[in-house]
C-alpha cells in the first residue's frame, strides 16, 4: 500500500456515537488509547476495519469512525480472517471480551493465531461476562463467585497468554486499561507486528466485577507487582526500580539488585524476538505474591502472515498458469466438440 | 468366429460398472460415458460407493459402482436399471441384483468367483445366478483376470499392478458390445497415466485385448448400437454437480467483477466443491479451508464485506451449524451463497446417500422472522445456471441465498456444452457509487423500488459504517429498540425477499398443456419426474411438469399455475416438505404427494405406476 | 389536614415504577407486587429494562421501569396503560407517556426534574407535562430528593447512599396510595438487608417518610382499594417465568427418580434459569455453565445418555448453535429438554425484548427430517408446568422436547401457589429394565403402543451398546445404510412423536360455546387474548380462545376444534409462524393472521378493536 | 467406587462388529492397545463408556463392547464433559482424531482440558481427513498438498503437545500405532490418571496420506529418531542407547555419552510428576533433525479434577443446607399464605 500523505488524529478515528458504557468502566480508556494508537500507525479510517463479537467490550467499533462490524458472540476471529484474507491492504482489528473470545470463540481465536493471519487482536479481560450482568468466564479465578456459581467456581482459568503461545501465537502484550501511558504505544506495536497479535487489557468491570485487578492495577502497588518489558531493556521494576528478574536454573526469580549478590548484570534483559517462546512463556506466566506480573509486549516474532502467503501462492500459480477466465480454463479441459 | 451374432439398435441404454471399492470402477465408468458423449450420445452418470473408504475387500459392503446411462434422446436420469452389468466379483452381482432388468447382460469375471470369492459375498451355493433367481440374464463370463496376467507378461508388471488393468479390459469388452471406437479411450488413457507411461501402455493393452475377446469369442449375446443425438453444436465435456456449481461462482464472480471467496469445511458430499475451488488460483478464487462450518460461513462474511462475491458450501449437519450466522447475514444485508448438498438425515444419518430433506431448514432454521432467498438445482449441469443465478440475486439485492443440491446431482455428471458467457445476464452489484436516492447516504437506505440497500466496501473514501446484528433504525441506520421500527425492518426485510419475484423468471409448465395431472417437483429429481412424464405421455396420459428453481420467493404465476389442474403431485425425497411449504402459502392448495426417504433416486417405473394409479383414482 | 380526599375501590389498576437504571425500579417493583399479592390481590408484573448495563444516567436510553397489574379479579397481563406511574426523572416520564392512561396520577420527583434533568432527557422547554401534551394527568409533585436526605440525616450516610432510599420513599408514597400497611414491606427489607442494618433501617425509615409524606399533603388525588381476590387457599409466592421454569424442571426430576442436569450458556433473557438453578445443590442440581451452546447442549446431551433429567436454556440464536446437536438427540433418541426464551431477532436483533419468532426454528431448524416435541409456555406460572410436562414426555417417550417461552413471561411475576407435587401427574423413565418384546433386547428396539425404545444407563451389566448419529437399523440396532430399511426408521421416528398426541390432554377452548369467533394463540400471548375475550364479551360479542400448549404433536381434536367456528384469528407476535404451521397441518384451514413484531407485547385494547373490526366485516 | 472381584481381559471389550478400517489402517494396532490397556485397568466394560467424534478414528466406539456414543463432529469433549461430570463412577473415554479434535473440536478440547474433566483422550493424529478421503487437517506441515491444498498449505500446525499444555493440561502423553508394545502401558497411564489426559497417537492413514510418521516410526530410524521418556528414568535413547538429553541454558540438547565430555551424570532425569510444565513442554517439542522426538507419559501431574469438585461442592452444599425436595424448599422462602 503506497504511504498516506495526509496524517490523521485520534479524533478522526471516533464516531459521532453516544458511548454507552456504564461510567468508570475500563472500557472508555481503552476506546480513547486505541483511537490513539491508530492515528499513530496512520492508516486512513476507511482504510481501517475494525470488528467485534458480542459483548460490552465488542460495541467498540460502533464508537469508531471506521469500517465496522459488530458482529456474533464468539465469531469476530473467524470474520476477521475472512476479511483480512481477502483484503490484505486493510488494517484489521479484532475487539473481543475474556467471555467472547476465549469462551464461544475460544477455536477461532487459536486456529487465527496458528494461522497467524495480520490481526490486531484487543482482547479485553474483565474476567466476567458483563453485557450479560455477571457470570464467571474462562478467566475467572477458581472459587470466584457470581450468578452462575453462588458457591464459587470449580475450574481453573485459562492463561491468555499461556493459551495464545500455546497455538503458536508470534505476538503478546499485556496492559492496564488504567495505562493510558503505555496502552497507546503496545497497541501501535500491535499494528506493526505483521501477524495475529494478542494484547491482553486488564479491564475492570465496575458493576459486576469492581476491582477485580486492583491487586495490579492501583498506583499503591502497581509498581512493585508489575514489571514493563521493553526490547532489550533490562528487566527492573519496582519503586526504586531497584528490583529485576534473573533466571536460575528453569526459574525466573525476582532478585532486588545489590542484595544477596546479585548485580544489574544478572538481570535479563528482555528480548522480544527471540524465535524460542519458552522465556516468553515464563515471563507472561509471572505473577503471584513472589513475582511482579509482565506488561508491555512480552512476544514479537516474525513469520509468514496467513494472507500474505493465500496471495503469493495465487500470484506464484498465476506466474505459472495464465489461465484467466473461465472460458479459457474450460476449453482447456477434456472437452470434445459436436458439430 | 470373428462375426457378431447380431446388432440392435436402441434409443437409450443402462450400464453398471460392479465392483470391489479397489477395482478402478469409477475410471471405468467414467471413461466410457465420456467415449459414449464423445461419439454424440446423451449421458447421465451416477457413481455408488460404500461409506466406508476402504471396506474390506470382496465383501457386499465393499462394493462400488458406476451407473451410465446413455442415449440418442434426451437422458435425464442414470435410468433405474440395468441393461448390462459388469460384475467384477459376486459381491458385486449380489449387491446388484435389485437394478437389473431381467433380460440384462451381466459381464463376470470368472476367476474372482471362486469359493472363496463366493464366500466373502456370503454365497452359499456354488451357482450365484441361481441363488439370486436370475433366470433370464445372459452371462458373459471371461476369465478377465487370467487373461490380463497373461496378456500384460510383456510389460514385466507384478502381479499387483497388472491386475489393476482388469478394469480395462472389462472396458474393452463393453466397447466391443457398444461399438465405440477405442482410440478415443486409448487417448484419455494415455493422458490420465502421462507421468506412467508403463502403465498407460498396460492399460491400452487390456483395453485392447477387452475388445478384441468380445470380437473374438462366441458370444451370444448381440451389440447394441446407439446414434449419436442430436445435441446443440459446440464444446462439450463432462461435468457432475459439484464441479458445474464451482463453474457457476466462477461465471458469476467473472461477470460481476468480483473475486470469489469460498470459506468452507469439508463435508461429505460437497467437498468437491472446496478442492474444485481450492485449485482455481489461476481464475484468483480464494478457499479457506475453515476450522469448523461456522468459521466457513464466518469468513464467508467477512469476504463479503471485504467486497468479494462470498460463498460457503456445506451439507445439512453444517448448514445447521451455520444458521446462526446466515442471521448474521440476514440483518446486515450482506450477499453471500450458501450452498447445501444434501445428504441422508437426520443427524449424520448416511453421509453419502442422498435427500431433499433439508428444505425447511433451509427455509426457516433461524431465530428471529429472517427471510432469504433459497433455491434448488435440478441436474447437474444445471447447477452450473443455479449457482451463477443464486450468485446474481446475492449480489443484486444485498441477501444470502441459500442453494440446495444433493449428492445425487453432486456426484451424477452428463456432458455439459460449455457456455458462452455473453448470454449469461449481466450482473451488476448495488454499489453505493449508485446512490441517488434524495437523503445522503447511510448504510440501510435503501433503493425504492426493489428495497436494497447499498454496498460500502472498505477502503471507499467517504463511507465508512458499522454494520451488526442488532437492530438498525429505518432511516438512521443506528442501534435502535423502537417499537414500531423493528415491525418496520421487520416488514422490510421480508419485503426485499418477496420483491425478488419479479427479477426472476415464472414457473414454467412442460408437458400437456390441458393435462389431467401436473407434476410437481424441485431440484434434484427433475430428470425422475421428466421421464415419468413423458412415459406417461407416451402411454396417452396427459400429463404436465412444473418444476421449482426459485423455492423464496416462489416465482410470482405460482399460485395461479398449480390451481389451473385437476390432480396435482408433489413428489420429494422426503416427508413432504414442500408440500407442505406450498400448502401454507396457497390457500386451499391440497395436492397429493408423493413422499421417499430412502437415501436413493426416485424409481421411474415406480413414478409411472405411482401417478397412474393416483391418475386413475 | 391529614384526611384523604377520597378513597375509591377498584378491581384493577396498574402501576408503572420507572426511573434511571441506577434508582432501584426493579426492587420498589417487587416488593410492592408482593405487598400486594399478600394481602390477596392478583399480580401479573412486567420489568422493561434498557439493553445497556447502565446508560448513561438522566437519559432516555437509561429508563428501567417495572410495571405491576393487580386486581381483586383474574389478572393475566402486566395491563396496557398505566393508572400510575412513578417517574423519578423527567427521561422516565417521557418515555412512559405513550403507556399512560389520560387521567393517570404521575408522581414525580421534583428534585429530578431540574434544568439540566431535562436537558439530559432532550426536553426543550421548562414544562415537560405540557411538552408531552399530558394535560388531564394528576401530578402529585414531592421533593423527594431532598426529603430523604433531611430524613435520613440521623444515619450520617454519605449523600449517594442516603440518596439510594429514594425509591423507597417513592414505594412509601404509592403504599398509602394503595392502602398497603407497611409492616411486610419492612419486614421484606429488614431480609433483603441483613447484612446490613443501618440500610435496612434507612430504608425503612424513607418508606416511611414517604408514606406519611402521602397521608399529610393536600393530595388532590384519590387513594384506592383494591380488594382481595377469592384466590384458591393456599400458600403463595411471586415468581417469575425463568424461575417458574426452573422449579418445573426440578419437580420432573423428583418425581421421576432422575438428576437434573442443567448444561447451559449465558443468553439473555435466558440465563435467569441457569442462575437459579446453581444455586439448587442442595436439591443436587447439577448444572454445567458450558464453554458456548454446543457445548451446553452437548453436555447435557452426555448426561442424558449417562441416566439424568438432561436439560438446555437458550435464547433464539443459543437454539440455531444447538440445530446440530438436536438432531444428534433426534436419531440417538434420547430424552432432553430444551428451553428457548424467545427473545427478538434475527440475529442479535433486540435481546431483551419479546417475541415468537423461534417457532419455525424449534419445528424444522435441523437437517434430515428430525421430528421431536414442540410446546409452549403460556403464563409466567405456567412456565412451571409447561417445564413438567416437557420433562415427562422427554422422559418417557425418550425424545427431545423444546419448550418454547419467551422474555415476556419469563421475566414477568404472578402469584403462584405453591403446587402439590403430590397431584402431579407420576414420571416414569422408559427404563430397560422394564424391556418385555418378544425378541432379545437391542437399544432400538421398541415398545410396540408408542413406538419408544427402552432407556439403559452405563453401569447396568448386560446391557452396554453404542449409539450414534448414523442411521441404525430398525431390528438390529447396528449401522446400516439399507434404503428400506431408512424409510422405516424415519417413518417410525415421526410416528413416535405423532404418539405422544395419544398422551397429552386435548385442546381446551375457553368462552362462549356458540362463539361466532375464536382467537387461537399459542405461549406467552395467553394472558392478552383471554382479556381480549372477556373485553369482547362484555361488550355482547361471542367469543373464544383456543390456546396452544403442544404444538408438535397438535393435540388430537385440534382440526375439529378449528373448523368449529366461523372466524378464526390466529394472533402471534411474530409474521404469522403458527398460522403457517396450522394451515400445512389442517387442510383448508385458512384463518385471518393477527401478526405484531414490535418487541413488545400485544395491547389488549388495540386487541379489542382490531378483532371487533374483523367480526364486524 | 469399589473394586471389582472379577478380572477382564482384552476381548471383554471388543465388539462383535466387523471391523470397517481400510486394511493396513492404524487404528487397528490402537484398538488392539485400548483392549488391552482396559483389561490392564480393570474397570468393567459395562462401567465403561467411550465417546468419540465423527472421522474414521470416531468408528472406534462400535468395536468395543462397552457403552458407547459416536456423536457428531468435533462436540465428543462436551458430550463425555457432560457424562463425566454427572457420572464420576464411570470410566469415560474420549476418540478423536486431528480434525474432529483440533479443527472442529478446538474450544470443547481445550475447556475439556482447563476443567480437567476426568477423561482419556485418545488422539489419533494422522494428519489428514481420513473419513471425507483426504484434506489436509490442523495438524498437517506448511506445504502439504491435499485434495484442498492442491498448491501446498500455507499454514503451520498445532503441535497437540503445545496446546495442550497450553490449555493447562495435567497429562501428556504421545506414542506410535505401530508401537503395541508401549501404547498399552501408556493408555493405561492415561486411564489411571486423574483429570483430563490427553494421549497423542501417531497413526498411518495408510489410503490418503500413507507413510506420514515414517520418519519416526520406521523399525531403521526409530531408536534413532524418539526417545522413550520414563518418569524418574535417565533420558536415554538411541540404537545403542548412547544417546542423551542434557539442558543447557534454555535449550536442550541431544548428547552421545561419552563423547564431548558428556557423561550419563549429565543426562537428565525424567520427572513427569514436576507441577512447573516448561520443561515438559520442552521435551514435547523436541524432534526435526537435530533432537529425537520425545514419546511416552511426559507429564503426569495431579490436580482437582472438575467432575469430583462439582460432587464435592453439591456435598458442601448439601451439608451445610438441609432442603432436599422442592416442596421444602419452597416453603422455606418468601411466601404467603391465603386461606
Ligand atoms: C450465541 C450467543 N450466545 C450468548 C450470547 C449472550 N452473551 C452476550 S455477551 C456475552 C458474554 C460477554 O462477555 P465478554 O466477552 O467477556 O464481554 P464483556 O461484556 O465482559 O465486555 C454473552 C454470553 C449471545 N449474544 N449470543
Ligand atoms: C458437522 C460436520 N462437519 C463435517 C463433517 C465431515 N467430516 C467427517 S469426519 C471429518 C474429518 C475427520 O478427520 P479426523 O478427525 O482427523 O479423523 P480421521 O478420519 O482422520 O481418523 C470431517 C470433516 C461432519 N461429519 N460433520
Ligand atoms: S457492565 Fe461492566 S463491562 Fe459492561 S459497560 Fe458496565 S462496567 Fe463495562
Ligand atoms: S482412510 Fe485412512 S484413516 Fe480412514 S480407515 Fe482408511 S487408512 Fe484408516
Ligand atoms: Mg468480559
Ligand atoms: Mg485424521
Amino acid at each position: 500500500m503506497k504511504t498516506e500523505e495526509i496524517s490523521y488524529q485520534a479524533k478522526d478515528y471516533k464516531s459521532d456515537q453516544y458511548v454507552r458504557w456504564c461510567p468508570g468502566c475500563g472500557d472508555h480508556a481503552v476506546l480513547n488509547c486505541l483511537h490513539k494508537a491508530m492515528a499513530a500507525v496512520g492508516i486512513p479510517p476507511h482504510r481501517t476495519a475494525v470488528i467485534s463479537g458480542i459483548g460490552c467490550s465488542s460495541r467498540l467499533p460502533y464508537y469508531m469512525n471506521t469500517y465496522g462490524f459488530h458482529t456474533i458472540h464468539g465469531r469476530g476471529a473467524a470474520i476477521a480472517t475472512g476479511l483480512k484474507t481477502a483484503r490484505p491492504d486493510l488494517s484489521v482489528w479484532l475487539i473481543t471480551g475474556d467471555g467472547d473470545c476465549l469462551a464461544i470463540g475460544g477455536n477461532h481465536f487459536i486456529h487465527a493465531i496458528r494461522r497467524n493471519v495480520d490481526l490486531n487482536i484487543v482482547l479485553f479481560n474483565n474476567k466476567i461476562y458483563g453485557l450479560t450482568k455477571g457470570q464467571y468466564s474462562p478467566t475467572s479465578d477458581r472459587g470466584f463467585v457470581s450468578k452462575s456459581s453462588p458457591y464459587g467456581t470449580v475450574e481453573d482459568p485459562f492463561i491468555p497468554a499461556e493459551l495464545a503461545l500455546g497455538a503458536r501465537g508470534t505476538f503478546f502484550a499485556r496492559t492496564l486499561d488504567v495505562d493510558m501511558k503505555n496502552t497507546p504505544e503496545i497497541l501501535e506495536a500491535s499494528a506493526r507486528h505483521k501477524g495475529a497479535s494478542v494484547t491482553e487489557i486488564l479491564v475492570n468491570c465496575v458493576i459486576f466485577n469492581n476491582g477485580v485487578h486492583k491487586q495490579i492495577t492501583d498506583k499503591a502497588f502497581r509498581a512493585e507487582r508489575t514489571i514493563f518489558l521493553r526490547h532489550g531493556e533490562k528487566m527492573v521494576y519496582g519503586t526504586d526500580n531497584n528490583k529485576g528478574i534473573v533466571l536460575e536454573g528453569l526459574k525466573l526469580k525476582s532478585v532486588t539488585i545489590g542484595e544477596g549478590g546479585y548485580t544489574l548484570d544478572d538481570i535479563l534483559v528482555h528480548d522480544a524476538h527471540c524465535e524460542d517462546n519458552t522465556l516468553h512463556m515464563m515471563l507472561a506466566m509471572m505473577g503471584g505474591d513472589d513475582m511482579p506480573m509482565a506488561l508491555g509486549v512480552i512476544r514479537d516474532v516474525s513469520a509468514p502472515t496467513y494472507d500474505d502467503s493465500v496471495h503469493k501462492q495465487l500470484a506464484d500459480v498465476q506466474a505459472q498458469i495464465p489461465t484467466r477466465t473461465l472460458t479459457d480454463f474450460l476449453m482447456n479441459g477434456d472437452i470434445w466438440e459436436i458439430k | 468366429m470373428t462375426e457378431q451374432t447380431k446388432v440392435t439398435t436402441l434409443e437409450k441404454v443402462v450400464i453398471r460398472f460392479s465392483g470391489d471399492s479397489g477395482d478402478g470402477m469409477q475410471l471405468t465408468g467414467t471413461i466410457f460415458s465420456n467415449l459414449s458423449a464423445i461419439v454424440g450420445n446423451e449421458i447421465s452418470t451416477f457413481p455408488d460407493y460404500p461409506a466406508e473408504v476402504r471396506a474390506p475387500q470382496g465383501t457386499l459392503s465393499g462394493v462400488s459402482g458406476f451407473q451410465v446411462h446413455l442415449g440418442s434422446g434426451k437422458i435425464l436420469t442414470p435410468g433405474d436399471k440395468t441393461d448390462v452389468l459388469v460384475a467384477m466379483n459376486p459381491a458385486a452381482l449380489k449387491v446388484n441384483v435389485k437394478h437389473l432388468k431381467s433380460d440384462s447382460i451381466v459381464i463376470i469375471d470368472t476367476d474372482s468367483f471362486q469359493k472363496s470369492d463366493l464366500e466373502k459375498a456370503l454365497f452359499t451355493t456354488d451357482d450365484p445366478f441361481k441363488e439370486l433367481g436370475l433366470n433370464s440374464v445372459q452371462v458373459v463370463a471371461a476369465p478377465i483376470s487370467s487373461l490380463v496376467k497373461s496378456g500384460l507378461a510383456e510389460f514385466g508388471l507384478d502381479n499387483k499392478s497388472a491386475l489393476r488393468c482388469k478394469n480395462m479390459f472389462a472396458l474393452g469388452l463393453v466397447c466391443w458390445l457398444f461399438e465405440r471406437p477405442l482410440e478415443e479411450a486409448m487417448h484419455l488413457l494415455q493422458n490420465k497415466f502421462s507421468q506412467k507411461p508403463v502403465i498407460a501402455q498396460a492399460n491400452i493393452k487390456a483395453l485392447t485385448d477387452g475388445y478384441n475377446y468380445g470380437h473374438n469369442i462366441h458370444a451370444s449375446v448381440s451389440t447394441y448400437r446407439i446414434e449419436g443425438s442430436k445435441a446443440t453444436p459446440g464444446f462439450y465435456m463432462d461435468v457432475n454437480g459439484n464441479r458445474a456449481t464451482s463453474y457457476g461462482l466462477i461465471a458469476a464472480a467473472e461477470k460481476s467483477g468480483l473475486r470469489l471467496f469460498l470459506g468452507s469445511y469439508p463435508i461429505t458430499p460437497a467437498t468437491d466443491i472446496l478442492h474444485e475451488l481450492s485449485k482455481r488460483k489461476d481464475l484468483g478464487v480464494i478457499t479457506v479451508q475453515a476450522e469448523d462450518e461456522i468459521a466457513g460461513i464466518c469468513s464467508a462474511i467477512g469476504a463479503s464485506f471485504a467486497g468479494c462475491l462470498a460463498a460457503t458450501s456445506t451439507s445439512g449437519p453444517g448448514l445447521a451449524l451455520k444458521s446462526e450466522a446466515i442471521g448474521l447475514a440476514v440483518i446486515s444485508e450482506l450477499p453471500l451463497v450458501i450452498i447445501d448438498v444434501q445428504r441422508s438425515g437426520p443427524s449424520t444419518g448416511m453421509p453419502t446417500k442422498s435427500e431433499q430433506t433439508d428444505l425447511m431448514q433451509a427455509l426457516y432454521g433461524r431465530n428471529g422472522e429472517s427471510p432469504l432467498v433459497v433455491m434448488a438445482a435440478s441436474t447437474p449441469t444445471d447447477c452450473f445456471d443455479a449457482a451463477y443465478w443464486a450468485s446474481k440475486l446475492a449480489v443484486e439485492h444485498m441477501t444470502p441465498v441459500i442453494l440446495l443440491t444433493d449428492a445425487f446431482i453432486a456426484n451424477g455428471s452428463s456432458a455439459w456444452r460449455i457456455p458462452d458467457l455473453e448470454e449469461y445476464p449481466e450482473i451488476k452489484p448495488n454499489y453505493v457509487s449508485g446512490y441517488q436516492e434524495d437523503k445522503p447516504w447511510k448504510p440501510y437506505r435503501r433503493n425504492k423500488e426493489n428495497l436494497v440497500r447499498y454496498w460500502a466496501i472498505p477502503g471507499m473514501d467517504g463511507f465508512t459504517h458499522r454494520l451488526g446484528g442488532l437492530e438498525k433504525d429505518y432511516d438512521t441506520s443506528s442501534i435502535s429498540t423502537d417499537p414500531i421500527n423493528h415491525q418496520k425492518m421487520v416488514i422490510t426485510r421480508e419485503a426485499k425477499i418477496e420483491k425478488i419475484a419479479d427479477y426472476i423468471p415464472p414457473l414454467e409448465v412442460v408437458g400437456d398443456t390441458d393435462a389431467d395431472l401436473l407434476i410437481v417437483g424441485w431440484g434434484g429429481t427433475y430428470g425422475h419426474l421428466y421421464e415419468t412424464m413423458e412415459i406417461m405421455r407416451k402411454s396417452g396420459k396427459k400429463v404436465a411438469l412444473a418444476h421449482f428453481r426459485f423455492i423464496n420467493p416462489l416465482p410470482k404465476n405460482t399460485a395461479d399455475v398449480l390451481s389451473r389442474y385437476k390432480q396435482v403431485i408433489v413428489a420429494e425425497h422426503n416427508s413432504g416438505q414442500f408440500a407442505h411449504y406450498l400448502r401454507s402459502k396457497i390457500n386451499g392448495f391440497n395436492p397429493y404427494q408423493f413422499n421417499r426417504v430412502k437415501g436413493q433416486p426416485f424409481v421411474v417405473a415406480r413414478l409411472v405406476e405411482e401417478f397412474t394409479k393416483i391418475m386413475e383414482g
